[in-house]
């Protein structure tokens, strides 16, 4: 146990003391393409949202698409790593940090996406100075807030042993801000003992919020009269939907940096086999709300909602709806549920598709409907415009280039956790183990 | 949990020290956090005062505030005139002086009684127009290049005073003409006493449709047919545009009326047309028929009316003539009216023709009969051959059989105003009598005549009054304006005719011009309006009226001598006389009721009121808008049968029947489809394709804004592969057209729809090069038949 | 405190950044009020004569306001007098000498004006654009005085170059709801 | 209080929209271009609609003019986060604060009738077209939510005109909006449906009366009377 465990972790500090040229590469890259979509939205902002694809009556489009999909893609981290850690789930050491942080950044983004779409940025702020609760925006506003604290509160917190121990290895600017962030951590056991029962209350807390969060989003929809939004399904739908992206989103981040920083030592193909099996149970779910979503519309056959419905199944979204159908489910489901496909290269794959379906999901929700409304002859049409998917990139850079510098400023994986599991987990399971079985009888 | 953290961590050993520097950490992070808010809450205010300043529309784009006043007018878009009130803002006084901001029906006038149609409403746009003619034009170089030079009044006048001057002296005072729109009335009628006094007979209208040439031909009552469509309580109309054309807000109005203006009753209107255009669209009833056989159509539910002995036999005893046999008839055959629905128009025949089936007319016919007082009405713009003599005729006779001539609910005649006309000029000295008594020019067709063929006479100057023939008309051809010697425009916009003028001269809109309306198309009230101007004229707008004055003075004697007045308004207010003097009628005083056009209170006597002086009377008109006279006697044949024989000359039918489609025939081998054009009321008048909001509403029943479009039945674009918006190419004989498809149920199988007053070469940054004008496919005489394929 | 101690290296250098944070804290504060200020700032007006309110409404020449800002009980605007209103009482500038003139500036400049029909009048108070404010509504029915909302102009020497009252919308309603007027928002807005 | 409603005749009108054109220049509504036309960001708070039914030769054609139906329990006013559009139950308008508005369009989104408005771009006329503007009604800017408001400033200085005469606003024909004015086929009336003794309340209990979207609930302030038959005789 004792035996060389600087030696044996090193390899996680190397993403923080270590930069190659590829590293910057990247990063200019992704800063190329931030200030793209910066020129984008500064042309968005200068002469009004006419520079979208949107209209009358399709009012939402990419933005508020991309807002459902960003946030769902939060999910990924603090929930999961939040029910792991409930369950005691001791593979999750090397999994937590690095799904947290994707729920942290990536909810900047989703929150961003409403900024976009909002005809009068420079009134923002009145949300929360005329706030009116009635509406379900308002939900979302203070749902999305309240995720992004505590999740960062979560992050943060756990990351603070960490921190410390980085703080002792680095020199330069980097050291002020390490000792300001490690809070003085020592190690002491009294330490230890309130940062188990931090993370225990937060654990708990942030996972109602992140089921309310994503519920909220989808009320946005549910909470109007218009065809196949009211749903009541909605909820629990949205919710599924976003631990599904979260997932394959998470899958995704664990196979880049284990190829980029080496990580198999940590990220092992368990990790992915385990992620990948739950991976499947999300698919199923996922056909299980979207069919019967679809089959209560249908019976129900009132001809507005069928207006939507066709839209979706055999008219202009027929192509986004059924790709959706086939990288949601057939793809996924397909690789997930043999043994033998289930390999890491495998789950990647099912990790991209299932992103592309969910993002797929989100839109054919979002546009066939305000296409269809009730007034039926009040059509439209919607493509995007060159804005709207700059934007789009420049989000997804967005996300990326925060998560490589956080990459690059922390590690990633949980280094104090992993510890922990070695010197303490391994005896207490074997304790908890034996605490589930009858007590041994003597002799 | 045991202490973790013991082993390796350098940090250990500091915990005790650290308590000590607790209180300044606590501190510390309480001040980042202060800041961090503070620069939160600073750089968010200083983005929003930055976005707040992006956003905003500059204080100084805000219209403007001023005292309001109402002012009546007249509108000026098209021939119908409607009473109009204008909001105005400011004064004189005010820096940006004054300004008007919305146009509105003058309740108190009988015709609109307070409405506007959609170009009247957008009147605003015409007027503030960025396209106006702003000051005198002259064409330098070749005419219709475009090159223009910027004159003065004084010099445009003295240019076409020595013009008409040195004509005059030639003898060659005749080959003047003036072609008017007809909406400005006072400029008309000052322009036509010029050409008398000057010595020219050629005041010619340009009127789109010839639906009194019916009346005419057999009433011999010269354009003043008039409906009663409030007292009607069934309504044929055979293509008649009443939604769209005519006089549309009388029309509408009345429809409103007959339809539930009164307790427990409800017309019905039919409306027998080719293409399911708004008014059939209301209609209770569409009868689709093939295009350009309405006219055989109306015979054929007479041969019905007669058949089944439906028709008024003791009116048509009395009051037709040819009903039994035509005039000279030695024959001792039967061959007159009875005798020729009975071998030409047998319903299976007409229905061949028409496309009708024979119970449809059997139906119509009983209905017409029975559900009096029932009218039968024609009008709008035929476009194919010479047919529409024959139609209005054709429609004309259905309302001799059943009677309805001078009757409540039925054909009446628009009673003429008392107004002091004034005094006839004779044709002055200087000019032989000869050259005064040769034909005047009556129509668009038979000046191009004169200018192509110099028939009866070449034609040496010409006067536009807000005429565009260039684009309107058929009958003439681009190159026909070439050929005139020396053309001069009163326009207000640009338009294709103007821009081969001479000389442009900057027309007042009607906010900006007295004006009068002594006649209302087809409203059987006597009344007259009067507009006064609201705004100074705008730019170096001039009136036309004001012109013709002007030009007058500059002649001597005999000409100048005709016009003792320096102003138009001089000459206006002489006119309003014989209002004064009038026993009946009365100033616009209460709002209008529709209940005036009942027959028992048209009966009343109406005596006049009494208003002081005549100035006082004169005011209480201009601030009211006009005068009325809401009697109207029914049954006076001689008022309304004025041809020489005093009775309804159904004769006059068979000179007409040669045009008729019956007889038509020609190899149309290739164009398997009908062309059938109509007009959106949305491009209504002159200028309305200029207009912006106009532009927001063209359509048929379906608005298509901004563009031309075809209407295509749906079954017929999808045996040809059409989809709806797709492009697609129509062809006649004539030209080749690319617009867009509109698929329409209300477009028959065989018949494409296109709308006109698009397709402007002129006129505009909004009109010019939008959608097609679908005129193009019926130039020189080509057939109204074409082909559509996907572009 | 040792040198060999971290933690109370850390700790002194925490004392030494107090001051930066307090800077720091201080400049974010300073950046909002200036942004705040930046909004609500409205430059000097200027006015082409240098009109005297208190010598025209006091003593012997006392004018009532609604003389000269005549439609303040008929339209919605209270209307600012020009040369025709001016003249009215000082038709006797226009037989004045230049030299009796010279003397008095502002009056040979309303000559000025006046030959040109126009005063360019600058606007102090003004509402936004998509308010509904009428003069006559709060004047004649609810019996406003012009001091409410327009400070004491009687006292005035000189032109005011800034409103006396940040007339916003805060002030609006408290006023409305003091004098229980309606506070319906389409009452107001338009 | 009054309760400001419309009815609209569908017998009598002919679908010319005159009150499209009414309300534009009435509401300072900016012209638009045929390519954001095309795109469906036309701007008209009244909307004359078109619904073709049945095929030839049976085709039905009818017009409905829509306009925001200021209902009692709008959908809109519910999910706007900031109270930007609102129901004055003092008049029954249902209210469009620019000002206040942030521009997300959930209400647009919500409103089943469509009948807000979105500006995609500053409203621009040409320097020419600028003085006719209506100087009682605010010119938007980009980036906010615009509505029919039943020419609320008509009934400003309605308000004011009724306050000086010491009484209430009439219940009919003192206040009336551009639109019902302008139509040609009388097709439209307006007034207060509170007052049960006026010509609209008489009308509203006809027999052909409906709303449009009833089932839903929101209570439209705009009553629609269907087309009538002919009877023979």
């Amino acid at each position: 146990m004792q035996a060389e465990p600087r030696e044996q972790d090193s390899l996680l500090f190397d993403p923080v003391l270590k930069t190659g040229k590829l590293y910057y590469a990247v990063l200019f890259l992704l800063i190329c393409t931030v200030l793209w979509g910066v020129y984008a939205y500064v042309t968005q902002f200068e002469q009004g949202l006419g520079v979208t694809g949107l209209n009358r009556p399709v009012y939402w489009g990419f933005y508020i698409t991309n807002f459902v999909f960003f946030v769902g893609i939060s999910h990924a981290g603090t929930l999961i790593s939040a029910i792991l850690r409930l369950c005691q789930a001791e593979w999750r050491r090397p999994i937590t940090r690095l799904a947290e942080t994707i729920t942290v950044m990536v909810l900047f983004f989703g929150a961003g996406n409403i900024l976009l779409d909002l005809g009068r940025p420079d009134r923002v702020l009145y949300v929360f100075r005329y706030s009116h609760f009635t509406s379900p925006l308002m939900w979302d506003v203070i749902s999305i807030t309240t995720y992004l604290f505590t999740s960062t509160t979560y992050l943060y917190v756990a990351m603070i042993p960490d921190i410390a121990l980085l703080r002792d290895r680095t020199g330069g600017w980097r050291r002020p801000i390490y000792t300001a962030l490690a809070l003085g951590w020592t190690g002491s056991e009294r330490q230890h003992r309130t940062l188990q029962v931090a993370i225990a209350i937060l654990a708990v807390v942030v996972i109602p919020i992140a089921v309310s969060v994503h519920t909220v989003v989808s009320w946005v929809f549910a909470m109007t009269i218009q065809p196949m939004w009211h749903s009541s399904i909605f909820g629990p739908y949205f919710v599924a939907g976003a631990i599904y992206s979260g997932i394959a989103a998470l899958l995704l981040t664990m196979a880049l940096l284990r190829k980029v920083y080496h990580l198999e030592d940590y990220l092992k193909e368990i990790h992915f086999d385990y992620l990948g099996e739950l991976l499947l149970v999300m698919t199923l779910l996922w056909l299980y709300f979207t069919f019967a979503e679809y089959i209560t519309t249908y019976y129900g056959h009132d001809p507005v909602e069928m207006a939507v419905f066709w839209e979706k199944i055999t008219g202009r979204y027929a192509a986004f709806f059924w790709t959706m159908v086939a990288t949601d489910f057939v793809i996924p489901f397909a690789i997930l549920c043999n043994r033998k496909t289930r390999t890491i290269p495998g789950i990647v794959v099912a990790s991209i598709s299932v992103c592309i379906g969910m993002w797929l999901e989100r839109f054919t929700i979002v546009v066939p409907t305000l296409i269809n409304p009730r007034l039926p002859w009040a059509r439209g049409l919607y493509f995007p415009s060159w804005v709207e998917m700059s934007l789009f990139a420049a989000f997804l850079a967005g996300f990326i280039l925060l998560y490589t510098i956080f990459v690059k400023l922390f590690p990633i994986i949980s280094i104090w956790e992993m510890r922990e599991g070695r010197e303490q987990a391994v005896a207490e399971v074997v304790d908890r183990i034996k605490s589930y079985l009858p007590e041994e009888t003597p002799g | 949990m045991t202490s973790g953290g013991k082993n390796n961590q350098r940090g250990a050993t500091g915990a005790s020290s650290g308590n000590e520097h607790a209180v300044a950490r606590r501190d510390f992070l309480k001040m980042v956090g202060l800041g961090t808010a503070a620069l939160g809450a600073g750089s968010a205010v200083g983005l929003g005062a930055a976005a707040q300043a992006l956003n905003v529309v500059p204080q100084e784009d805000f219209p403007e505030h001023g005292p309001e006043s109402r002012i009546v007018s007249l509108c000026g878009l098209c021939p119908a005139r409607c009473g109009t009130i204008v909001r105005k803002l400011g004064s004189d006084g005010l820096k940006r002086g004054e300004w008007a901001i919305k146009v509105e029906g003058n309740p108190l006038d009988p015709v609109n009684q307070g409405a506007l149609c959609p170009v009247g409403q957008a009147a605003l746009q015409l007027v503030y127009g960025p396209d106006r003619v702003r000051s005198p034009l002259k064409c330098v170089g070749e005419r219709g290049a475009g090159n223009w030079q910027e004159i003065s009044w004084d010099e445009a006048i003295a240019t076409i005073k020595a013009k008409l001057a040195d004509l005059r002296t030639g003898g060659a005072a005749h080959t003047v003409a003036a072609l008017s729109s007809g909406t400005s009335e006072l400029a008309g009628r000052l322009m036509a006493r010029f050409l008398d006094v000057y010595g020219s007979p050629n005041f010619i209208f340009e009127a789109d449709a010839a639906p009194s040439d019916g009346q005419d031909i057999t009433q011999g009552i010269n354009g003043r047919v008039a409906y009663d469509f409030e007292n009607a309580r069934y309504i044929l109309s055979f293509g008649a545009p009443m939604f769209e054309a005519m006089s549309p807000v009388r029309q509408m109005r009345a429809i409103g009326e007959f339809r539930g203006g009164w307790e427990g009753r409800r017309g019905k209107l039919v409306q027998i047309e080719s293409r399911m255009s708004a008014t059939a669209a209301k209609a209770d009833e569409w009868v689709p028929v093939n295009p350009g056989t309405e006219g055989v159509l109306a015979l054929g539910i007479a041969n019905a009316l007669v058949k089944y002995n439906l028709y008024d036999a003791a009116f048509v005893a009395a009051h037709v003539a040819g009903f039994d046999s035509w005039p000279g008839n030695e024959s001792g055959q039967p061959n007159g009216f009875r005798a020729l629905l009975s071998q030409e128009y047998d319903a299976p025949k007409v229905a061949e023709i028409t496309g009708v089936q024979v119970e449809t007319i059997t139906r119509l016919a009983h209905e017409f009969a029975i559900s009096g007082p029932s009218l039968a009405v024609a009008g709008g713009r035929r476009f194919t051959g010479g047919t529409a003599a024959f139609y209005s005729v054709a429609v004309q006779a259905l309302n001799a059989l059943a009677g309805n001539i001078e009757k409540p609910g039925g054909v009446l005649t628009c009673p003429v105003p008392p107004l002091s006309w004034w005094p006839a000029v004779k044709s002055s000295a200087g000019v032989k009598p000869e050259a005064v008594a040769k034909p005047a020019l009556d129509s668009v067709k038979s000046l191009a005549r004169a200018v192509w063929e110099s028939q009866p006479y070449k034609i040496n100057a010409l006067f536009l009054l807000g005429a565009n023939p260039l684009f309107s008309s058929l009958d003439f051809p681009r190159e026909t304006i070439t050929k005139v010697p020396f053309v001069v425009s009163f326009a207000s916009q640009l338009d294709e005719t103007a821009a081969y003028a001479d000389l442009v001269l900057p027309e007042c809109s009607s906010l900006e011009r007295w004006e009068i309306r002594t006649s209302s198309p087809g409203f059987a009230v006597s009344s007259v309006a009067v507009g006064s101007p609201v705004l100074a004229p705008r730019y170096e707008s001039r009136p036309c009226a004001q012109v013709v004055l002007d030009l007058a003075h500059a002649f001597d004697g005999d000409v100048a001598g005709a016009f003792p007045w320096t102003e138009p308004s001089q000459a206006l207010n002489e006119l309003l006389t014989g209002l004064y003097e009038s026993p009946h009628g009365e100033i616009f005083t209460e709002r209008f009721q529709t209940e005036y056009l009942r027959p028992e209170i048209r009966a009343w006597d109406w005596p006049a009121r009494k208003y002081g002086s005549r100035d006082d009377f004169v005011k209480r008109l201009l601030a009211h808008g006009g005068w009325v006279d809401p009697r109207y006697v029914y049954g006076d044949y001689r008022a309304g049968l004025k041809a020489p024989s005093g009775k309804f000359e159904l004769p006059r039918l068979l000179a007409t029947e040669a045009s008729s489609p019956i007889f038509s025939g020609g190899d149309l081998s290739g164009y398997p489809f009908e062309l059938c054009l109509f007009q959106p009321i949305a491009l209504m008048g002159r200028a309305s394709a200029n207009l912006p909001y106009l532009q927001e509403i063209v359509g048929g029943p379906q608005v298509w804004p901004w563009d031309s479009f075809v209407e295509i039945n749906p079954k017929t674009a999808a045996s040809l592969g059409i989809e709806n918006g797709d492009w697609v190419i129509v062809q006649s004989a004539a030209a080749k057209l690319k617009t867009r498809a509109l698929l329409y149920a209300g477009a028959m199988p065989n018949v494409v729809n296109l709308p006109l007053g698009q397709g402007h070469t002129a006129l505009g940054r909004w009109a010019k090069g939008r959608g097609v004008n679908p005129l193009e496919l019926l130039a020189n005489g080509a057939a109204p038949r074409v082909r559509v394929s996907k572009a | 405190m040792s040198k060999s101690d971290p933690i109370g290296r850390l700790a002194g250098r925490l004392v030494r950044w107090r001051s930066a944070a307090v800077g720091l804290a201080l400049l974010g504060g300073g950046l909002a009020l200036l942004a705040s200020a930046c909004l609500r700032y409205t430059p000097a007006v200027e006015q082409p004569i240098a009109f005297d309110h208190h010598r025209h409404v006091s003593g012997k020449n006392g004018i009532a306001c609604t003389s000269c800002h005549e439609t303040v009980e008929k339209e919605t605007f209270a209307g600012i007098p020009q040369p025709d209103t001016c003249m009215s009482c000082h038709r006797i500038i226009k037989r004045m000498t230049a030299a009796k003139l010279a003397a008095k500036p502002e009056l040979a400049k309303l000559k000025d004006f006046a030959a040109a029909g126009w005063i360019p009048w600058n606007r102090v108070y003004g509402q936004p654009d998509y308010v509904f404010f009428s003069h006559r509504r709060h004047v004649v029915i609810g019996k406003v005085e012009c001091a409410t909302c327009h400070g004491d102009m009687t006292s005035l020497t000189s032109p005011p170059v800034r409103p006396a009252i940040n007339q916003s919308m805060d002030w609006c309603m408290n006023c409305h709801q003091q004098r229980q007027a309606s506070t319906d928002c389409i009452s107001c807005h338009k | 209080m009054p309760r400001w409603g419309m009815v609209i005749d569908l017998d009598k009108c002919t679908g010319c929209r005159a009150c499209m054109i009414a309300c534009k220049q009435e509401n300072n509504i900016a012209p638009s271009t045929q390519d954001q036309a095309d795109r469906g960001r036309l701007i008209s708070w009244m909307n004359v609609l078109t619904v073709v039914e049945g095929d030839y030769p049976n085709t039905r054609v009818r017009f409905l003019p829509m306009l925001c139906q200021q209902c009692d329990k709008p959908p809109c006013v519910r999910v706007c986060p900031v109270g930007a559009t609102y129901k004055s139950t003092q008049q029954g308008i249902v209210g469009q604060i620019y000002p206040r508005c942030i521009g997300c369009r959930y209400c647009a989104s919500a409103c089943p009738y469509q009948v807000k408005y979105f500006n995609w771009f500053p409203p621009q006329w040409p320097d020419e077209l600028k003085p006719p503007r209506n100087p009682d009604v605010a010119i938007r800017p980009k980036g906010v939510i615009e509505k029919c408001t039943f020419c609320v400033q008509r009934l400003q200085k309605a308000r004011d005109q009724a306050a000086i005469e010491k009484r209430q606003v009439r219940s009919e024909g003192e206040y009336v909006p551009a639109c019902v004015e302008s139509c040609p086929a009388k097709a439209m009336y307006f007034g207060d449906l509170e007052d049960q003794t006026t010509e609209i309340a008489k009308i509203t209990r006809s027999a052909r009366a409906f709303r449009v979207m009833e089932e839903l609930g929101t209570e439209p302030n705009v009553i629609y009377l269907k087309e009538g038959e002919w009877i023979a005789g």
